[in-house]
């Protein structure tokens, strides 16, 4: 093995990988408005659609960003508001979040009425967890029936954490992480609510 | 430490990456012939998916989050992979040859087995800390050594006192046991 | 010339279909294979990055060292795979939310970098395409076999569409993992049968 | 030519007449205290759901035999007595068809790719109970309340333990109800009658057909696993009484765990086996999503018998020193 | 009663109904055909040409070894013909003498008096146990050992046979003019009879003739506990090492059997046995037969008629060996004779092991008979090797239990003779 | 173009300090292993028969570049094979005849005696092993068809009356048959052998016709009547050299039991005599 060789190597593996990663940045440029808004759509229109109040504006268009706080590497963590208005009147904002589940992350949407300071309703929009029986929380409207018009100062914990929510059977820990995004949310909400500007 | 074992606990049985997850199998199914080679191969993966799943990490925490380039982990992290399968072929080929002999076939393999990825990116989706890393990718390579193991106790049987239909010996019916051991498993559904 | 390029078209639909012929790529082929639409997308996804990966590596063969061959080939295909992700998030984002995981996971597939190992890095670039197209569609062929039994058996319905007569229950082992084993074994097995007919008939 | 005239074959020349369909109906027979219980509490219908099984399991045999190319062997009863252990997981008012499909299951994966009798590392009636199981929980869970109305259905002892809790198990369900078998129980077939069970595994073990090693070591692991934990929180978990006495526990114990080709032929590693098995019933039933372990636990660790029978007996003469 | 326990093994319920029938006479054969070979030590050499008259006990075929057991003229007569290949009981072809009786029975001068180990080869005496070998051969190898206890075994091989409790009985001044003259050979501190626990007479006759100075043990009866391993270890509690080259003489004892002492004891060549002959439910009989007699002369004697289709077992049912027919002769080899009708015969079956473990818990020997037959039919003979493949002693007690009735023994068999000539060739 | 220049350095600095991680590594450890040995490999049959003697076809590929066996040492190797291995490593292969295997007994169930009725395993070396076989002829063909089940390319199957047939189109000559059954029955000969006398048994004449119809009788007529003197007799038993052999037919004729015949390849014709 002459130096040389080594070098080719070097070489080869550096300009490859370069070239490679060059192409994939220009098609995640290229894709990146696409792909956020498909998200919004598939995943955020379905929920919105489901747990906002009656509404005469286009939430999705209708949306701030906020910088609600920073993660475990000092990055910043930003959170989507749509708001829904009725006559110009913000009348509910709606919102993600998420907590771990029973495989993978659970993401909810929640809505809130910033003047009644109360929880409109929740829905479940991304998941994955066991078929016919995690997926439960998403598919069994009375378990985020439940989370509807409570106060936001109720706690959303599981009945088994001392909260007001009742698990799904056989689906703890799936039932746990909605409760969990949920009274995230809300921690998230009141923090940031006086920069919202309603 | 009582969630570091839990966690042992549920990667190696609960959620057994082989029998849960459904990674991993072409291994399962393809060198549990004999019990050397089943034991030679879950060796080898637990070496690799131990390194594969901290680097991969390490390289995740503070070069893409940092810059917010996460889109690029699948190349990162299978590059990183196949680097590190070739550096310790190369290594043990020189430093301990009858190792290289008897793990040296398995390791090629081992870049293309899913389990060693998908464990790396599990480890990311879960949003491990280092430690939790260190631990699951560990466990889970062990869980994935010990159904190869079983499957190669099975099979050892199997050729010993079975009969099966010849269009299905071999991998058919691999395939079948495999299943099965993975029907078995829904016995843990809902555990931790 | 022209005679080779079919040939190595063909031999990927059932002298070398993969993942039946050679265990290899079982995991995808299981996970995706609950429903003909995911095995479809899947497929075509696969189609696409071992085309991809072939034409490049068949391009570039010549000049890449044997000691990094691997990490080579296995970049560009990590390349298609990503690509593969951000397009299917951008234009087919309910198939992406379905195949989940399993899209990053193509990287892994043993058959992509097994075409690049066997085929690419010794054919022309002509050669690799056919060899990617044939040995992609017929993946494609045996998943949605796979799924087309299963979905059929397990739910009834094909593409979606009731099959079944009304009131068919169903049979939801045959859409969980194991059921998947089961078929794929099943199906292994039958070729094996028929393959041992048609050399009879032919010796 | 000279034909010949007598036989050679290898030694030995005497057989002791024991046979596979001897021990079928030994098992057949054995279960028969069982399905009489079991009748007599549910009606007739638990004697359609035994009987259904043991017809179309022993058809689906034939047929499969005709499909593998096999020799038809249905006379060695196997394929019934197989039925008929799977009709005992099985709640006494399942519709025929599911009935049947089980034991299509049951034969196909547990018995005939494997290449038939004897080969299969995996119990078929345990295959089929958890095949459906997972496909229609809605049929397999479903315990009808054992009287004339056969509508309403209740929790069995074990899901009464899972969603509410141990505090009033003993009060729901007094210990001879559920050892004698009662109206106030529910469960599968064969989970009614305890004392019928019983009678049945002691009929094997007293006939040798099956060996007392599994029985008593399962037991042994399951109470003793109980055990631990009732004595830590007596409120929280349920006494090792009430672990042997409901569900499939007996059941389990001298049929399933029993089975000769899915368990280990050696002292030890039946030993090892039960023991094992027990533990993982309890655990199963404590913090699963299922409330009954005690046919998963055998399913799974079927996995290990091979493992288990590694452990062979000590050679004559190799305990020498030299 | 036992001193040893032994794990497996079947306990028989027949009823020892030959210990009570005495020994009769097979009158001699018109011709009487003696193979050349009838123990391990290899085949003889012929003394006798073509039309030689000979007497009885005369030497017609010389040992090639010191130790070796030489063959004698069962019938006086001339020697009708020399065969070059005979089939014998186990297979290989050996050469034979043909003797043509006269019926005279003149004997051939007595041998002198000698006290050599080299006496009792040129005897012809073999220790009759599974395998026959030559007694010079066994008690030379016990001598080397400084062996101190002799086992007298009256325990017949297998429960159906009872010639040897008999013999203990009839000829109790024979066995015990052997027994001195094994003490002369060996410097014996202690021996042991075993004996059934059933043959009351017999073990009266042997405390009246021996008094103290032999340990008489009476046994349970339960297969294989003749086999002699097992019966060192029920008599002395100690376990014969299974390793290559160890033999119950390493561990200072030797295991000899009734009849063999009783033709030690008569001091003249060996030629004629003392055998339990058995046809269909309890029609058993004790017979003494010259060597050379034809199975077939036997069975008319004793009126019974084999049926084709039937088996010829040169022994009892568990532990014979099948005979090819009824012209083959009595020799050294032949430990009994049963004859089974058609409806009798175990067919072994091909099918498949449902792994109910009965095999092993009858297998006295400790073993996995149903992983060994199985990795015999494989081909997986390294696996059978570490699985203690050679520690099988072909007792076949776990082909007896087998419910699906596989041919363990005989899978054990081959997978033995494809290693060891493996083992040869290489 | 910042994303973009963020990636393509990235990646490429993780690329380039694999390659140099890799190429250091190649040239600390560096083992040298011959390419070759996977090239021969390659070009072997890939059936791992072991009839070389070899623990399978890359054991064999090792030894043979290694010079530790002859380039056509591959007994189920074509001609051509061999002589492209060499060509390949730069040695030169001497050229073997193709052989074929052939069965060497033809007492049938009808024609040959048996001893006794044989119950035991379905194999010719087990049955050996019960009272040394059932056939009355110590060379003859036991019938259960082990050889069969020992060929790796399916040359071989039972017939209707109880003896392999060799399909030698298939037939690699590897000699795994000849080797397994416990009398040698198969035998290997080269194809262009025009004759062969289709007998094993060295007994003599008359103990040969107590027990067989089909067996050789020693009588020697075929060995007085052949014009080349190819025919001998060898311990009882006759020889036809195939290097001498014209195939005449002339012996054909005269043996009393026809077992001296010729020697007929194809399947077609082989189809018409079963
Ligand atoms: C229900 C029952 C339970 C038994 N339990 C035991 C037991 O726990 N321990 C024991 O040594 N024998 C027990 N026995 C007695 C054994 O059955 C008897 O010793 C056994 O059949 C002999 O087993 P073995 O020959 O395998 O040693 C039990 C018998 C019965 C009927
Ligand atoms: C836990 C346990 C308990 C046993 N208890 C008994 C017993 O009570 N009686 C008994 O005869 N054998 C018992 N055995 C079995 C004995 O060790 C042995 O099998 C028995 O004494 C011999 O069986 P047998 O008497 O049927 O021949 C027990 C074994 C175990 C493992
Ligand atoms: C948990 C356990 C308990 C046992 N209890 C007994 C017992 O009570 N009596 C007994 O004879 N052997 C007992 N044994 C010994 C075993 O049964 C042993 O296998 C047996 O004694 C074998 O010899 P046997 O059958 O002749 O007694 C016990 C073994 C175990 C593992
Ligand atoms: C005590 C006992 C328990 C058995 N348990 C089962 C069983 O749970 N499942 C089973 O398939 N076979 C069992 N068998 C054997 C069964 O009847 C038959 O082998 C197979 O079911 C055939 O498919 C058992 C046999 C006995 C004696
Ligand atoms: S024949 Fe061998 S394996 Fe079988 S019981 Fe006897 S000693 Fe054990
Ligand atoms: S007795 Fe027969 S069926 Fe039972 S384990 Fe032994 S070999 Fe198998
Ligand atoms: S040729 Fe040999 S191996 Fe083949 S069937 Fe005849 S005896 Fe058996
Ligand atoms: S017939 Fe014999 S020589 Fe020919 S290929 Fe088969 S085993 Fe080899
Ligand atoms: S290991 Fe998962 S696809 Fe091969």
């Amino acid at each position: 093995m002459s130096l040389r060789e080594i070098i080719q190597m070097v070489l080869v593996l550096t300009i490859v990988t370069a070239v490679c990663a060059g192409g994939l940045a220009a098609v995640k440029m290229v894709t990146a408005e696409r792909i956020e808004y498909q998200q919004i759509k598939f995943i955020k229109e379905p929920a919105l659609k489901r747990i906002l109040p009656d509404f005469d504006n286009d939430p999705i268009s209708d949306r701030i960003q906020i910088v609600t706080g920073k993660d475990s590497h000092g990055r910043e963590l930003k959170t989507t508001f749509f708001l829904a208005k009725q006559g110009g009147e913000v009348v509910s904002l709606a919102f993600e979040s998420s907590s771990p589940g029973y495989s993978g992350p659970v993401g909810v949407m929640i809505a809130i009425d910033p003047k009644a300071d109360t929880l409109q309703a929740v829905a479940v929009t991304i998941q994955s967890e066991t078929p016919g029986l995690g997926t439960r929380i998403a598919d069994d409207p009375n378990f985020p029936a439940q989370f509807a018009k409570k106060p936001l100062s109720s706690n959303f914990n599981l009945t088994s954490a001392g909260g007001v929510i009742g698990a799904i059977s056989g689906a703890t820990v799936s039932s746990n992480a909605v409760s969990t995004a949920v009274s995230r949310g809300v921690e998230t909400y009141q923090a940031v609510k006086p920069r919202l500007g309603l | 430490m009582q969630e570091y074992l839990l966690m042992i606990v549920a990667a190696m049985f609960i959620n057994n990456i082989v029998l849960i997850r459904f990674m991993g199998n072409c291994p399962v199914v393809g060198v549990t012939s004999s019990f050397e080679s089943a034991v030679g191969m879950g060796a080898a993966v637990v070496f690799v998916a131990t390194m594969a799943g901290t680097t991969c990490w390490i390289i995740q925490r503070t070069i893409l989050d940092v810059l917010g380039i996460e889109y690029l982990q699948t190349l990162v992290f299978i590059l990183v992979i196949a680097a590190l399968v070739q550096f310790v072929e190369i290594v043990m080929q020189k430093v301990a040859p009858p190792l290289y002999r008897a793990l040296g076939i398995f390791l090629p393999l081992i870049t293309t087995n899913c389990m060693v990825f998908g464990v790396a990116v599990l480890n990311i989706k879960e949003d491990h800390s280092f430690m939790e890393t260190l631990v699951f990718s560990l466990a889970s390579a062990v869980g994935f050594g010990l159904v190869l193991v079983f499957m190669a106790g099975l099979r050892e049987r199997m050729d010993a006192t079975g009969r099966v239909p010849r269009p299905l010996k071999g991998v058919p019916i691999t395939l079948i046991t495999a299943g099965m051991m993975g029907l078995s498993f829904a016995g843990l559904l809902g555990m931790v | 010339m022209a005679a080779r390029i079919v040939a190595e078209f063909t031999k990927g639909f059932w002298k070398e279909i993969a993942p039946l012929r050679f265990a290899l790529g079982i995991c995808p082929a299981l996970a995706v294979s609950t429903k003909v639409e995911s095995a479809l997308g899947m497929g075509m996804a696969v189609v696409f990055v071992l085309c991809m990966s072939n034409v490049l590596i068949s391009a570039v063969r010549n000049f890449v060292p044997d000691k990094v061959r691997i990490a080579v080939f296995i970049s560009i295909i990590a390349t298609g795979v990503v690509i593969v992700e951000l397009v299917m998030q951008a234009y087919f984002y309910p198939l992406f939310l379905v195949l989940g995981i399993w899209i990053p996971l193509i990287v892994v597939n043993c058959i992509v970098l097994g075409r690049a190992e066997a085929f690419a890095r010794k054919n022309p670039v002509i050669l690799s395409l056919s060899d990617g197209l044939g040995m992609g569609l017929g993946f494609t062929l045996s998943l949605v076999v796979i799924s087309s039994l299963r979905e059929i058996l397990g739910a009834g319905s094909w593409l979606g569409m009731m099959v079944m007569p009304e009131g068919y229950p169903g049979f939801g082992f045959l859409l969980r993992p194991p059921g998947a084993f089961v078929i794929f074994g099943l199906i292994l097995g039958a070729m094996n049968v028929i393959s041992a007919k048609i050399e009879k008939k032919t010796v | 030519m000279k034909t010949p005239e007598f036989v050679v074959s290898t030694l030995p020349h005497v057989h002791s007449g024991n046979s596979v369909r001897r021990m079928m109906l030994h098992l057949i027979i054995a279960l028969v205290p069982a399905v009489a219980a079991a009748t007599l509490v549910f009606g007739p219908a638990a004697l359609r759901v035994a009987a259904v099984a043991m017809v179309s399991a022993v058809f689906w045999d034939a047929v499969l035999q005709k499909l593998f190319n096999r020799r038809l062997a249905i006379d060695d009863l196997s394929a019934a007595a197989g039925g008929l252990i799977l009709a005992m997981l099985l709640p006494a008012y399942m519709p025929w068809w599911v009935v049947a499909l089980g034991t299509l299951v049951m034969l196909l994966l547990g018995k005939h790719v494997y290449g038939g009798l004897g080969c299969n590392p995996f119990n078929g009636v345990l295959i089929a109970y958890v095949a459906l199981l997972l496909s229609y929980p809605e049929h397999v869970n479903n315990w009808p309340v054992p009287t004339s109305d056969l509508m309403m259905t209740q929790n069995s002892p074990l899901m009464e333990l899972k969603e509410n809790g141990a505090a009033y198990l003993a009060d729901t369900f007094p210990w001879q109800h559920l050892f004698l078998g009662s109206t106030l129980i529910t469960g599968a077939i064969g989970e009614i009658s305890k004392v019928a069970v019983l009678a049945g595994g002691l009929f094997l073990i007293l006939r040798r057909q099956i060996s007392w090693t599994i029985p008593v070591s399962y037991l042994a692991g399951l109470s003793g696993f109980a055990s631990i934990f009732w004595l830590l929180d007596p409120d929280t978990y349920a006494s090792p009484l009430f672990h042997l006495l409901a569900g499939g526990s007996l059941l389990t114990a001298f049929f399933i765990a029993t089975d000769w080709t899915t368990s280990p032929v050696t002292r030890c590693g039946m030993a090892l086996f039960g023991l094992t098995c027990g533990v993982l019933t309890v655990a199963i039933r404590m913090w699963s999503q299922w409330p009954e372990g005690a046919y998963f636990s055998v399913f799974m660790l079927s996995m290990l018998t091979p493992a288990f029978d590694k452990i062979r007996p000590r050679v004559f003469g190799s305990n020498f020193k030299q | 009663m036992q001193r040893g326990k032994l794990r497996g093994g079947i306990q028989f319920s027949c009823p020892p109904t030959g210990l009570n029938s005495p020994f009769e006479a097979v009158p001699p054969p018109p011709a009487a055909i003696v193979p050349l070979q009838q123990d391990q030590g290899g085949a003889c050499v012929p003394r006798v040409k073509k039309n030689d008259p000979v007497r009885v006990g005369q030497l017609i075929g010389e040992s090639p070894t010191p130790h070796g057991a030489s063959i004698h003229a069962p019938v006086s007569g001339k020697v009708a013909e020399l065969i070059k290949h005979f089939p014998t009981l186990n297979g290989p072809a050996a050469p034979a003498v043909v003797i043509e009786s006269d019926g005279l029975a003149t004997p051939a001068d007595p041998p002198a008096e000698e006290e050599s180990l080299a006496a009792l080869g040129a005897a012809g005496v073999v220790d009759f146990d599974r395998l026959t070998v030559p007694l010079a051969a066994k008690l030379e190898a016990a001598a080397a050992r400084r062996v101190t206890t002799l086992i007298v075994n009256a325990l017949d091989i297998e429960p159906l046979l009872s010639s040897r409790g008999r013999l203990l009985l009839e000829q109790t001044p024979e066995i015990t003019e052997g027994i001195a003259a094994i003490r002369k050979r060996l410097d014996l501190r202690r021996v042991i009879l075993t004996v059934d626990a059933r043959a009351g007479e017999a073990i009266a006759a042997a405390r009246a003739a021996w008094g103290d100075s032999v340990e008489i043990l009476p046994l349970k009866n339960r297969y294989p506990q003749a086999v002699d391993v097992l019966l060192v270890k029920r008599a002395l509690n100690r376990e014969v090492p299974f390793a290559q080259g160890v033999r119950i003489a390493d561990i200072g004892a030797v295991v000899l059997d009734v009849e063999s002492l009783a033709a030690v004891g008569r001091g003249r060549p060996l030629v004629e046995r003392f055998l339990t002959v058995a046809g269909r439910e309890g029609h058993v009989k004790n017979i003494r037969v010259a060597i050379g007699t034809p199975i077939r002369a036997v069975l008319e004697h004793c009126g019974i008629r084999p049926e084709a289709g039937g088996k010829i077992i040169a022994g009892g049912p568990m532990s014979g060996t099948a005979a090819a027919g009824p012209e083959l002769p009595v020799t050294k080899e032949v430990a009994g004779i049963t004859v089974q009708g058609p409806r009798e015969v175990v067919a072994p079956v091909e099918a498949v092991c449902i792994k109910c473990g009965l095999c092993v818990d009858a297998c006295p020997m400790g073993l996995m008979p149903f992983l060994l037959s199985g990795f015999s039919e494989k081909g997986m003979l390294a696996q059978a090797r570490a699985y203690d493949l050679f520690a099988c002693i072909e007792c076949g007690c776990c082909a007896y239990q087998c419910p699906v009735r596989i041919p363990m023994v005989h899978f054990i068999r081959f997978a033995k003779r494809r290693l060891s000539d493996r083992g040869g060739g290489s | 173009m910042e994303p973009v220049l963020t990636a393509v350095l990235t990646v490429g600095a993780i690329g380039m300090a694999a390659g140099l991680i890799l190429g250091v590594a190649a040239k600390l450890f560096y083992v040298h292993v011959d390419p070759r040995i996977n090239e021969v490999a390659d070009m072997l049959p890939g059936a791992n028969c072991g009839a070389c003697g070899f623990a399978g076809c890359t054991d064999l590929a090792a030894a043979i570049v290694q010079g530790n066996a002859p380039a056509n040492a591959c007994k189920a190797a074509s001609d051509a094979l061999a002589q492209r291995i060499g060509a390949m490593l730069g040695i030169s292969v001497g050229t073997l005849e193709r052989r074929v295997a052939q069965i060497f007994c033809q007492g049938d169930a009808a024609r040959a005696q048996r001893r006794f009725l044989y119950l035991g395993i379905r194999d010719c070396r087990a049955a050996e092993l019960v009272s040394g076989g059932d056939k009355a002829c110590r060379y003859g063909c036991l019938g259960l068809g082990t050889c069969v089940q020992a060929c790796y390319f399916d040359a071989l199957r039972m017939g209707p009356d109880g003896l392999p047939l060799v399909d030698a189109s298939r037939c690699t000559g590897c000699g795994n048959c000849q080797a397994i059954c416990p009398r040698h029955i198969p035998r290997l000969i080269p194809v262009s052998q025009k004759a062969a006398a289709f007998c094993g048994s060295h007994d003599p004449g008359k103990e040969v016709k107590e027990i067989c119809e089909v067996g050789c009788i020693a009588c020697g007529l075929c060995k007085k009547v052949c014009p080349e003197k190819a025919v001998e007799i060898d311990r009882f038993l006759a020889v036809v050299d195939p290097a001498t052999c014209t195939g005449c037919g002339l012996c054909f004729e005269k043996c009393p039991t026809h077992i001296i015949q010729a020697v007929v390849l194809s399947r077609e014709a082989e189809k018409k005599a079963a």
